[in-house]
C-alpha cells in the first residue's frame, strides 16, 4: 500500500478526493479548539495563562512530529531514490519550521509569567533551537545548491543526521532538571491533567495534527505537478 | 559613479545569491548564541554579564566567516582581472565590495545582535544601544575585513590567514563597541565610545 | 462559557494566539497559492498539447 | 561596430625595446613592435614562450623589466597608462571570470555596464547567445562560455583588444564568426593582439616570441 | 590502504601548505582570547567561570572557518574528479582529508587549549582534561565539520551555509565536551561526558 | 607503453542506447556505440552538443537518463562500472585539478601514485618536463599544464583514456608528441575517446554528437 502510493499517479489519484475532506476537518478542529480553549476553566495554578498551553504544546508536538516525517521521507528517498519521498521531505519542512518557531515564541510568552523569565538556557529549550536550527540549515541547503539531484541527496543526508535530536528534545526534561514542565501526557503512567484542559488540548492537537497533514499534502502535491511542469517545458524546448 | 552602482549590484546579487544572504547570516548568530550557554553552562549570573560582548564576538566570526571569499574569488577565477580593467581604481573596487558585504551580511546580522544579547540575558532596555553600536560596529567589520582580506589576496591559505590579519584590526571597535554598552550599563554616557566607533570604518583610508 | 477576560495576562495570551494565527494563516495562503499557481500552469500546458 | 565614437581611443601601440621576466626567468628583452589603428598582431611561440606574459604586460599587469608600452591617440598625442587600461582595452584570458552561479544575461550586463556604455543586443545576435541568456553560467560548455566572453567585446567597445588562444575552444562555425568579428573591428579602425596556435585566418602580422630573446 | 597514506600525505602537505597551517591556526586562537576579555570586560570574577567555555567556542570556530575550503576547492578545480577515480570510495576519501584536517589543525588547537583557557583565568590543574576533551572535541568537530563541508559541496553560499550546516552538528560535542569540564568542577567524574565525546567523531558513520 | 600488466584490463567499451540530460536539458538519445581495445574514438559536434557531458557519462559522473555504459574484459566477461572507475579510467577535462601552491613534481607524483603504481621517470622524459618539476603549477603557462596532466597518463598506465580537447593549448611540437603517446597507448591494447574540433591525427572512429539526436 505504502510502496503503491510511492507511484505519483497514483497517489496524486489516491489524495484527490481526500483533500478537501481533510482540510474541513483541519478548519472545523481549529474553530472547535478555539471555542473549547475559551471556554474551559481557568487553572487554579496557572489562572488564564493556561491558554497559551492550547497553542503552545500543540504547535511542539507538530514540530517534532512534522521532523519525523522529515527524517523518515529522507530515509526513505536516500534508500530508495523516489522522488516522491524527497517531495515529501521537502514539504514537511517549511510547516515544521513554522510550528517550532510557534512553540519557542508561545514558549516564551508563557514563561514570562510563569518563570520570570523570558528565555532560559535550560535542556528543552536549547534543543528546541538546535531542532528550529535544522530546519533552517534543511533550507538553507536546499535552497543553495541548484542541481536539484544533488540537492535533494544532501538534505535527505542532513534531514537524516538531524534524526539524532529528536530524543534529545523529547526526554531533555527527564534527562537533565530544567525548569521545563516534565511530560504530562504521552508517560507510561497516563496524563495527569483534568479533563477540563485535557479535552482542548486535544482537540487543538487533532486540529494542527489535521491542519499539518493538509499542508503536508498539498505541497506535495503541488510539488509532483511543478516537476511535471517541468519535464514538459523541457520536452517542449526540445521539439521547438 | 555610475560604474561605481553597476558594481554595487552585482556585489549586493553576489552575496544575496539565491536569496539565501541575510537568512544564513542570522541562523549562524542563531546558532552561535545557542551554543554559548550550552558550553559555559546556562547560569544567568554568568552569562548576564558577558551577554553584549559575546554578540559582539559573534558579529565580528560572522563577518569574517563571509569576508573570506570576498577577494579570493575574483582573483581565482580570472574576474579580478576584468575588474582591474574598469572606470574604478582597485582601492574603489574593494571599497564597493566591502560595502556590499555589509548591506547584505552585517546590516541583517547587526539587526538581529539585540535580539541575541537579549536572548543571552541582556537588559531589553539596551536593545536600542546594541542596535546602534552593532550597526557601527559591522560597517567597521566589514571594512577592515576587506582591507585583511584584500592583504591575504593571492595567498595559499585563505580563511585562517585572513583571519589573523584581521583579528587584530577588529580589536578596536571590539573595545569601543563593547565599552559603549559597559559605560552605559555604569550609568556613564556611551556617546564617546560610539564617537570612537563610528570612526573605525574610515580606518582603512587613514 | 465564553472566557474572554484574561486579566493580568492578556498581555501574554492574546499575543500567543494571535501570532499562532497569524503564522498558521501565512503557511495555508503560501500553500494553496503555489497549488494554484502549479495547477494552473500543468493544466496549460496539457490544454495545449 | 564603430568605436570613433568615444572622445577619444588609442591610435597607435608601441612596445619599446620591451624585457620581460616571470619569476627568475628571463622569457625576452629588446621586444619591439608598433601597431596602428586597423592591424592585427598574431603571437606565436612554444609553450612557454611568453605569449600571456606579453599580454598581461600590455594590459598593465605585469611590470617590465626594461623598456615600455606606450599608447597614442593618433601621432604625438600620449595616452595615459591607467586611462588606457581604464578605457581603451578589453584583455580575454584563460579565464573568463565568469560567476557560475549568476545567469549569462547577468554576466554579460554587467560586464558591459562596467567596460562602458553599450546594449547586449547586438553583441547577442552576433553570437547567437539568445538561447543561452537564462542559464547560469556554470552550466555553459566551454565554447559556450568563450562565446559569451566574447560577447564583452562587442557589447562593450574599446581600441584594443588583447585575446589569449580566443579559438581554442569553439566549434568550426563559431571560429569563422569570431574571426568575423575580429576583421570587422579591425575595419572600425581597432587593434587586435592574440596569442595563437594556429594561424588566424585574417590579414596580421606575426611576431614570434620565443625567436625574440 | 597505500592509497590513503598517498592521500593523506598529500591533504597534510596542502593543510600545513607554506609551513602556514598550525602556527595560523594557533594565531587565530590567541587573537580570539585575546578579543573575548576585551569585548566581557576584564573582570576575572566574570570571566573565570566562562574561561573553558570560551576556549571550546573557539575551538570550533577555528574549525569552521578552516572547513570551508576543505572540499570547495577541489571540486571547483576538477581534482575532485580526479579523487573520484582513484581507488578509494569517496566517503573514505572524505573521511582522510578529515582526518588530515584534524592532524594539521585541530592537534594543534586542541594543545593551544588549556594554554588559552589558563590566560583567561582557569585553575592550572585542569589543564590535562581541558587538553584531553579538546583533543576528543576537535576530532569530532572535524568529522562532523567534514560532513557539513561535503553537504555544502557545490553550492552558491560558500562559507556562511557550511557554518549553518554544521552549527548544530556541533553541538552535541560542544554539550559533552563543555559538560566533562564543568562535572569535573563540580567534583564529579567526567569520564561518561567524556566517553560522549569520543563518540562524536563517528556520528557522520552512522 | 603495455598495460596489459594489470590483473585485467578493459577490452571493450559498450555504449548502449545512451540518453543523457543535463538540467532540463536533452543532450541526445539512442546513442550507442562499441569500443575495441586498441581503437580511437574522436567525438566531434557543435558547441554545447554534449561531448564533454558523454564523457563524463562514461566516467560514471553523470547518470544518464536511459541506456547503460558498459565495460568488459573481453567477450562475456563484464568488469563492474565501480571497479572501470578505479582502476582502468583517466579523465583530462579543462579543469586539471592541479594544486597551484604544489610543484610540478609533487603533484604528478601524487596522480601517478593515486592512480596506480607506475613510475614518474618516462612520462617526465616524454612530455620534456625535466626543467619544470620544481616549479610551483601556478606559474605554468597553459601548455605546460597540459603536459603535466597527460604525463600522468603516461605514468600510471590505465586502459581507456577520456580526453577533452587534449591537444588545445598545445604548440606544433607538442601537438605531434602527444598524438604520438595516443598511438603508442593504443598499439599497446588501449583505447581512446577524445572530444575534438580539429581532427586528430591518427587513424580514428568519428561520432557527431549532435548528429545522434
Ligand atoms: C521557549 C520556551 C519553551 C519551549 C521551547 C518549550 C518546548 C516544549 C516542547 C518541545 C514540548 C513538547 C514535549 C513533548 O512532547 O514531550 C513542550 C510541552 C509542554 N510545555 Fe513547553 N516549552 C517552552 C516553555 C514552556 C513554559 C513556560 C511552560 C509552562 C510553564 C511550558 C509548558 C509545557 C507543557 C505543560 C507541555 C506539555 C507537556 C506534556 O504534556 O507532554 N512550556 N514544550
Ligand atoms: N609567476 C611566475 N613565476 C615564475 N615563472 C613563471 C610565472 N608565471 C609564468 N612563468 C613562466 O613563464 C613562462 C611564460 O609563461 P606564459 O604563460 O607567458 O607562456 P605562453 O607563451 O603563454 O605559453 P602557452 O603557449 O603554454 O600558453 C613559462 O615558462 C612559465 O613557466
Ligand atoms: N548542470 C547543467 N545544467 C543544465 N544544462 C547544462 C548543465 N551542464 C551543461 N549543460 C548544457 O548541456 C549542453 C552540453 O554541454 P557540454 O559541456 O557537454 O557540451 P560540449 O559538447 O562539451 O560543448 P563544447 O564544445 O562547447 O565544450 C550545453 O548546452 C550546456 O549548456
Ligand atoms: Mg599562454
Ligand atoms: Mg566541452
Amino acid at each position: 500500500m505504502v510502496f503503491g502510493l510511492a507511484n505519483p499517479d497514483r497517489f496524486m489519484r489516491f489524495t484527490r478526493p481526500l483533500m478537501p475532506v481533510v482540510w474541513a476537518a483541519a478548519v472545523g478542529l481549529l474553530l472547535a479548539g478555539t471555542w473549547l480553549s475559551f471556554t474551559a476553566p481557568e487553572d487554579y495554578q496557572q489562572l488564564d495563562t493556561v491558554r497559551i498551553m492550547f497553542v503552545h504544546v500543540p504547535a511542539a508536538w507538530l514540530g517534532l512530529a512534522a521532523y519525523v516525517a522529515l527524517g523518515v521521507s529522507s530515509f526513505f528517498a536516500l534508500v530508495f531514490r523516489h522522488p516522491l519521498a524527497d517531495a515529501a521531505a521537502r514539504a514537511a519542512a517549511l510547516p515544521g519550521a513554522v510550528f517550532t518557531a510557534l512553540a519557542l515564541a508561545t514558549g516564551s510568552l508563557w514563561g514570562k509569567p510563569m518563570w520570570g523569565a523570558w528565555w532560559v538556557w535550560d535542556a528543552r529549550l536549547t534543543s528546541v533551537v538546535v531542532l528550529f536550527l535544522f530546519y533552517v540549515a534543511y533550507m538553507a541547503l536546499r535552497a543553495a545548491i541548484d542541481d536539484e539531484a544533488k540537492a535533494a541527496r544532501a538534505a535527505a543526508v542532513l534531514g537524516l543526521v538531524g534524526l539524532v535530536n529528536l530524543p534529545i528534545v523529547k526526554f531533555s526534561v527527564d534527562w537533565w532538571n530544567t525548569l521545563h514542565q516534565p511530560a504530562s501526557l504521552l508517560r507510561a503512567e497516563g496524563p495527569s491533567m483534568t479533563a477540563a484542559h485535557l479535552t482542548p488540548l486535544l482537540v487543538m492537537g487533532l486540529a494542527y495534527m489535521m491542519l499539518f497533514t493538509a499542508l503536508w499534502l498539498t505541497d506535495i502535491r503541488t510539488e509532483v505537478r511543478r516537476r511535471r511542469v517541468l519535464t514538459m517545458r523541457a520536452r517542449a524546448a526540445q521539439e521547438a | 559613479m555610475s560604474a561605481g552602482r553597476v558594481l554595487l549590484k552585482r556585489e549586493l546579487s553576489l552575496a544575496w545569491g539565491g536569496g539565501g544572504g541575510p537568512l544564513l547570516a542570522c541562523g549562524f548568530f542563531l546558532a552561535l548564541t545557542a551554543i554559548v550557554p550550552l558550553a559555559a553552562g546556562g547560569d544567568p549570573r554568568v552569562l548576564q554579564p558577558v551577554a553584549g560582548g559575546i554578540a559582539w564576538i559573534a558579529l565580528a566570526l560572522a563577518s569574517l566567516l563571509s569576508l573570506e571569499r570576498l577577494f579570493e574569488r575574483d582573483f581565482e577565477d580570472g574576474a579580478l582581472d576584468l575588474l582591474a580593467l574598469g572606470p574604478l581604481p582597485l582601492e574603489a573596487v574593494f571599497a564597493v565590495k566591502a560595502l556590499a558585504q555589509w548591506l547584505a551580511i552585517g546590516l541583517p546580522l547587526a539587526v538581529a545582535a539585540p535580539v541575541a544579547a537579549i536572548a543571552l540575558g541582556a537588559d531589553p532596555g539596551w536593545a536600542p544601544l546594541i542596535l546602534g553600536s552593532a550597526l557601527l560596529g559591522s560597517l567597521g567589520f566589514a571594512f577592515t575585513g576587506a582591507l585583511g582580506a584584500a592583504l591575504a589576496l593571492g595567498s595559499k591559505r585563505g580563511g585562517l590567514l585572513i583571519a589573523v590579519v584581521v583579528l587584530p584590526l577588529f580589536i578596536p571597535p571590539v573595545i569601543f563597541g563593547a565599552g559603549a554598552l559597559e559605560q552605559a550599563l555604569t550609568g556613564l554616557s556611551p556617546w564617546p565610545a560610539l564617537a570612537l566607533l563610528g570612526a573605525t570604518p574610515c580606518s582603512p583610508w587613514r | 462559557m465564553l472566557d474572554l477576560d484574561m486579566g493580568a495576562y492578556a498581555a501574554f495570551v492574546w499575543p500567543a494566539w494571535g501570532i499562532s494565527a497569524l503564522a498558521l494563516a501565512a503557511l495555508v495562503v503560501r500553500s494553496v497559492m503555489a497549488a494554484r499557481r502549479w495547477k494552473r500552469e500543468l493544466d496549460r500546458l496539457e490544454g495545449g498539447k | 561596430m564603430d568605436i570613433a565614437n568615444g572622445s577619444h581611443m588609442i591610435g597607435r601601440l608601441c612596445i619599446d625595446d620591451l624585457g620581460l621576466s616571470r619569476g627568475e626567468r628571463v622569457l625576452f628583452h629588446g621586444l619591439s613592435v608598433d601597431l596602428d589603428a586597423g592591424e592585427a598582431l598574431a603571437l606565436t611561440g612554444a609553450n612557454g614562450a611568453g605569449k600571456t606574459s606579453l599580454l598581461r604586460a600590455i594590459a598593465g599587469f605585469i611590470r617590465p623589466d626594461a623598456g615600455a608600452v606606450r599608447f597614442s591617440e593618433g601621432p604625438g598625442a600620449e595616452i595615459e597608462p591607467e586611462t588606457a587600461r581604464a578605457r581603451h582595452i578589453h584583455l580575454l584570458g584563460h579565464l573568463e571570470g565568469l560567476k557560475g552561479a549568476r545567469t549569462a544575461r547577468e554576466e554579460l550586463a554587467f560586464q558591459t555596464a562596467w567596460c562602458g556604455r553599450g546594449g547586449i543586443d547586438s553583441a547577442v545576435e552576433a553570437l547567437g547567445l539568445a538561447p543561452l541568456l537564462d542559464l547560469e553560467t556554470r552550466k555553459l560548455s566551454a565554447g559556450q562560455r568563450r562565446r559569451l566572453s566574447l560577447a564583452r567585446l562587442i557589447a562593450a567597445p574599446r581600441a584594443l583588444w588583447l585575446l589569449d588562444e580566443p579559438l581554442a575552444p569553439l566549434d568550426a562555425r563559431w571560429r569563422a564568426v569570431a574571426t568575423q568579428l575580429m576583421q570587422d573591428h579591425l575595419a572600425g579602425g581597432g587593434m587586435v593582439i592574440a596569442a595563437v596556435h594556429d594561424p588566424l585566418d585574417l590579414p596580421c602580422h606575426t611576431l614570434d616570441v620565443g625567436a625574440a630573446s
